[in-house]
């Protein structure tokens, strides 16, 4: 392997965790506000 | 400062005598010790058996197992948990608490360890000379940085599942510090390179032991509130 | 209530927008526009996401989970607990992310993937004490008593990191350095994109922990006005 | 040490708890005398543990102000832990010791001036003087509960905290902790018991109250107070609504905090304590 193939591992790697991290981040968000509105909702 | 001092010793005399008297508890600690220097000494060819690297890994791992042992057992178990409560329930200031839990679990850390030294020496055929009480006193800074934080920690731990590991998993990354400096003493004293090769392991051991212990002191009421 | 939310909802995409646009650039910068480096070649363009990588992990997130950690301990405020344990997080995913791009540069630099250089290590064991501490905080039961413990551990774990990177130094002194350094003298050009790069992973840092702490705050408040509805139904 | 007469010995003012964020105590206004004994009686999980554990300085309050004999907990709690002595169904003692090492023990713990002397007169008047060189793993449940009894009193506590102090006792225990706190008002000491135990409790106490759902629901004066009334309004309390309960407070029942319980899961089974609940005149679920 040569060094621009090192640097695209590393370069996907980043962003991979870091996508799949803001991925995650935004669905919990959007479940989190969605439950919160029917729980007030409720009331 | 004498009434504190004397309390920090009641409570670890107690500690100590309430271990002394449980069955078994000492004999299984010392003996998970002599396992883990037979075992390794099994994955090691001859040749190799003869550095004092690989020594004083063995020393230091059996060291290790049975003081992960010894400070996990503060604050273990259910009648445990109730005597610290009947601690906290005592107008003594609960740094006090720390100390003597420290004490007690670093002199049992380091009776193990002695008796573990011991079966090394006698299996590696370690010279008796000054060596052996100098690894006697690495061995007592490193039982202080172990208790020292492993109480620490107990403490945290306490009531909480899958404890054992969970305190291993805690304590021994906090540990690197002491157990590069504990491995470069103890391979200078195991090889044949002149003391001054000890340099300044032992005042960073020291060094740690002092702060952890403050650190300690410091915030083990917030722990046990 | 729900205006305040709306807002803070705008002013957090806008500020996920401009982070965007700046990792964009910064991305751009260090991929195409900064020189090639001589010696290492294109690999050494990974040094402008694994150094700010690192800044983020060792230097804003440990700061952040030891300083909210004492504010927690001072104030008894559950909400500095909850951004001690977001950054944690992010600094476990950061810490991650400095290990696998520093042995991808390792491995065409000097051969191998690992060497037990003393960033590296204190890196590593950086690592495990992030990861201590979210274990502690996964298997304790939520409120007061978890954030004290997991308090008290990220304070005991932030005065231990210098101590470890002062020993595994001390211990590399001592070994034979079988390995160069790796170092490199910065260009002027490079500096700039460095520059870039680390304030585009700040904004990010900054970002992400906004982005959890609100998760986390939302997650609690849910929990309340759900208890709050059980005792109410209760009562009626 | 501020005192000054007729004042409480322990004053609890809007006091809160909560275990993560479900709350314990909400808001709990409390007094008592010097000299007094106030026993608590309350549906299980109704806070009484908790309650003692925070006056005992075991737990924190999340808000609200707790003085003992004059001081405030939050600021001398070490100093006030001296003051006081806490009797729960945990016995607090340490299974390897021996009765009398652990009586010397808690001794110094506590600085008493002659721990030997104290622990073996302390032995003596539990009657626990034949075993107490033997380790107390060996012990009965009712001598170990004798001599956790003995472990709370040893320093003398001004103010003595019972939480559910006759479940598990034996005959003899019994008898010498109702007679140990039949004498202790003489002494000025103050205690408040926490108990489902109703001939006991109304037998021994100047003052009772009722805990519900974190709140004192029902308080009421003097004695004698006639049991089938007593159970009567108990029940009322923990069952119905709580406005009824303080109206209902005929003899000049101070303090009582008007929205009370409700019949809720919590208020579960009463007597939970070893012996049927009826042949030992405990509470009985509501």
């Amino acid at each position: 392997m040569n060094g621009t193939a090192y640097l695209a591992v590393g370069f996907g790697v980043l962003w991979l965790i870091v996508g799949w991290y803001l991925y995650w981040l935004g669905r919990r968000l959007v479940a989190l506000e969605r439950r919160l509105d029917r729980v007030d909702s409720a009331r | 400062m004498r009434t504190a001092l004397g309390l920090v010793w009641t409570i670890a005399w107690k500690d100590l005598r309430c271990e002394l008297r449980a069955a078994g508890g000492i004999i299984t600690m010392v003996l998970l010790g002599f396992l883990v220097v037979l075992v390794f000494s099994f994955c090691l060819e001859s040749a190799a058996r003869e550095s004092a690297s690989a020594r004083s890994g063995i020393l230091w791992a059996a060291f290790l197992f049975p003081g992960l042992v010894a400070v996990g057992r503060s604050f273990e178990g259910e009648k445990e948990v109730q005597c610290l409560e009947g601690l906290l329930l005592c107008p003594v200031d609960r740094s006090l608490i720390y100390l003597g839990k420290l004490l007690s679990s670093t002199i049992l850390c380091w009776g193990s360890g002695l008796v573990v030294l011991v079966f090394f020496t006698a299996l590696y055929n370690v010279g008796l000379g000054w060596e052996w009480p100098a690894l006697l006193g690495i061995m007592l800074l490193l039982a202080a940085g172990l208790s020292a934080v492993g109480t620490l920690a107990a403490a945290v731990t306490v009531g909480v599942q899958a404890r054992g590991a969970l305190l291993s998993v805690l304590v021994l990354p906090l540990l690197v510090p002491l157990l590069v400096a504990a491995a470069r003493c103890s391979v200078v004293l195991l090889g044949s390179e002149p003391w001054s090769g000890l340099g300044l392991w032992p005042v960073l051991m020291a060094i740690y032991d002092v702060v952890f212990v403050a650190v300690g002191i410091a915030i083990f009421e917030f722990v046990v509130e | 209530m729900d205006d305040l939310v709306r807002r803070r909802r705008s002013v957090l995409a806008a500020w996920g927008m401009v982070t965007g646009a700046i990792m964009a650039l910064a991305a751009v910068a260090a991929l195409f526009l900064a020189p090639r480096e001589g010696e290492m070649g294109e690999v050494q363009r990974l040094f402008y996401f694994h150094m700010p990588c690192a800044w983020v992990a060792l230097g804003l997130a440990i700061t952040c989970v030891f300083g909210f950690s004492i504010a927690y301990l001072v104030t008894r405020n559950l909400r500095y607990d909850r951004i001690a344990a977001a950054a944690a997080e992010i600094g476990v995913m950061f810490t991650t992310i400095t290990l696998i791009t520093g042995s991808l540069w390792a491995k065409p630099v000097w051969g191998v993937y690992w060497t037990w250089e003393p960033r590296l290590t204190t890196t590593l064991i950086l690592w495990f004490i992030y990861v201590g501490y979210l274990l502690l905080r996964w298997v304790a039961a939520p409120g007061h008593k978890r954030a004290r413990l997991a308090a008290v551990y990220g304070v005991v774990g932030w005065v231990d990191v210098p101590i470890v990177f002062l020993s595994i130094w001390w211990w590399r002194t001592v070994h034979p350095r079988i390995l160069g350094s790796g170092g490199f003298a910065i260009a002027g050009s490079m500096a700039w994109v460095l520059a870039l790069c680390l304030a585009a992973f700040t904004l990010l840092f900054v970002y992400l922990l906004v982005l959890r702490v609100r998760i986390l705050n939302l997650s609690s408040l849910l929990a309340e006005r759900e208890a709050q509805a059980e005792d109410e139904g209760v009562e009626k | 040490m501020w005192k000054a007469e007729g004042v409480g010995a322990v004053e609890v003012e809007g006091l809160t708890f909560s275990f993560g964020i479900t709350p314990v105590l909400r808001g709990l206004d409390l007094v008592v005398e010097r000299g007094s004994t106030l026993t608590i009686f309350g549906p299980n999980g109704a806070g009484k543990t908790t309650l003692l554990k925070v006056l005992a300085g075991l737990l924190v309050p999340t808000q609200g102000s707790v003085r003992i004999e004059g001081m405030d907990a939050m600021k001398t709690p070490t100093a006030l832990r001296r003051l006081i002595g806490l009797i729960s169904h945990q016995t607090y003692l340490y299974p390897q010791l021996t009765g009398r090492e652990n009586l010397e023990f808690y001794g110094r713990m506590y600085r008493v001036a002659d721990p030997r002397r104290e622990a073996r007169s302390m032995l003596e008047q539990m009657g626990l003087a034949t075993v107490m060189d033997r380790e107390v793993n060996t012990y009965s449940r009712g001598m170990q509960q004798r001599l956790s009894i003995a472990r709370a009193l040893l320093h003398r506590p001004r103010v003595l905290l019972l939480d559910e102090p006759f479940t598990g006792l034996d005959h003899q225990a019994r008898g010498s902790l109702a007679s140990l706190l039949g004498t202790v008002g003489d002494e000025e000491r103050t205690v408040i018991m926490a108990t489902h135990d109703i001939d006991e409790g109304l037998g021994l106490s100047d003052r009772v109250a009722v805990l519900v759902r974190g709140k004192l629901a029902l308080e009421t004066g003097a004695p004698p107070w006639e049991r089938a009334a007593f159970l009567a309004r108990y029940r009322e309390t923990v069952a119905g609504d709580g406005g009824d309960a303080s109206s209902g407070s005929g003899d000049g029942g101070g303090g009582s905090e008007g929205g009370g319980g409700s019949g809720d899961d919590r208020s579960g089974d009463g007597g939970s304590g070893d012996g049927g609940p009826a042949a030992r005149g405990e509470v009985p679920p509501a």
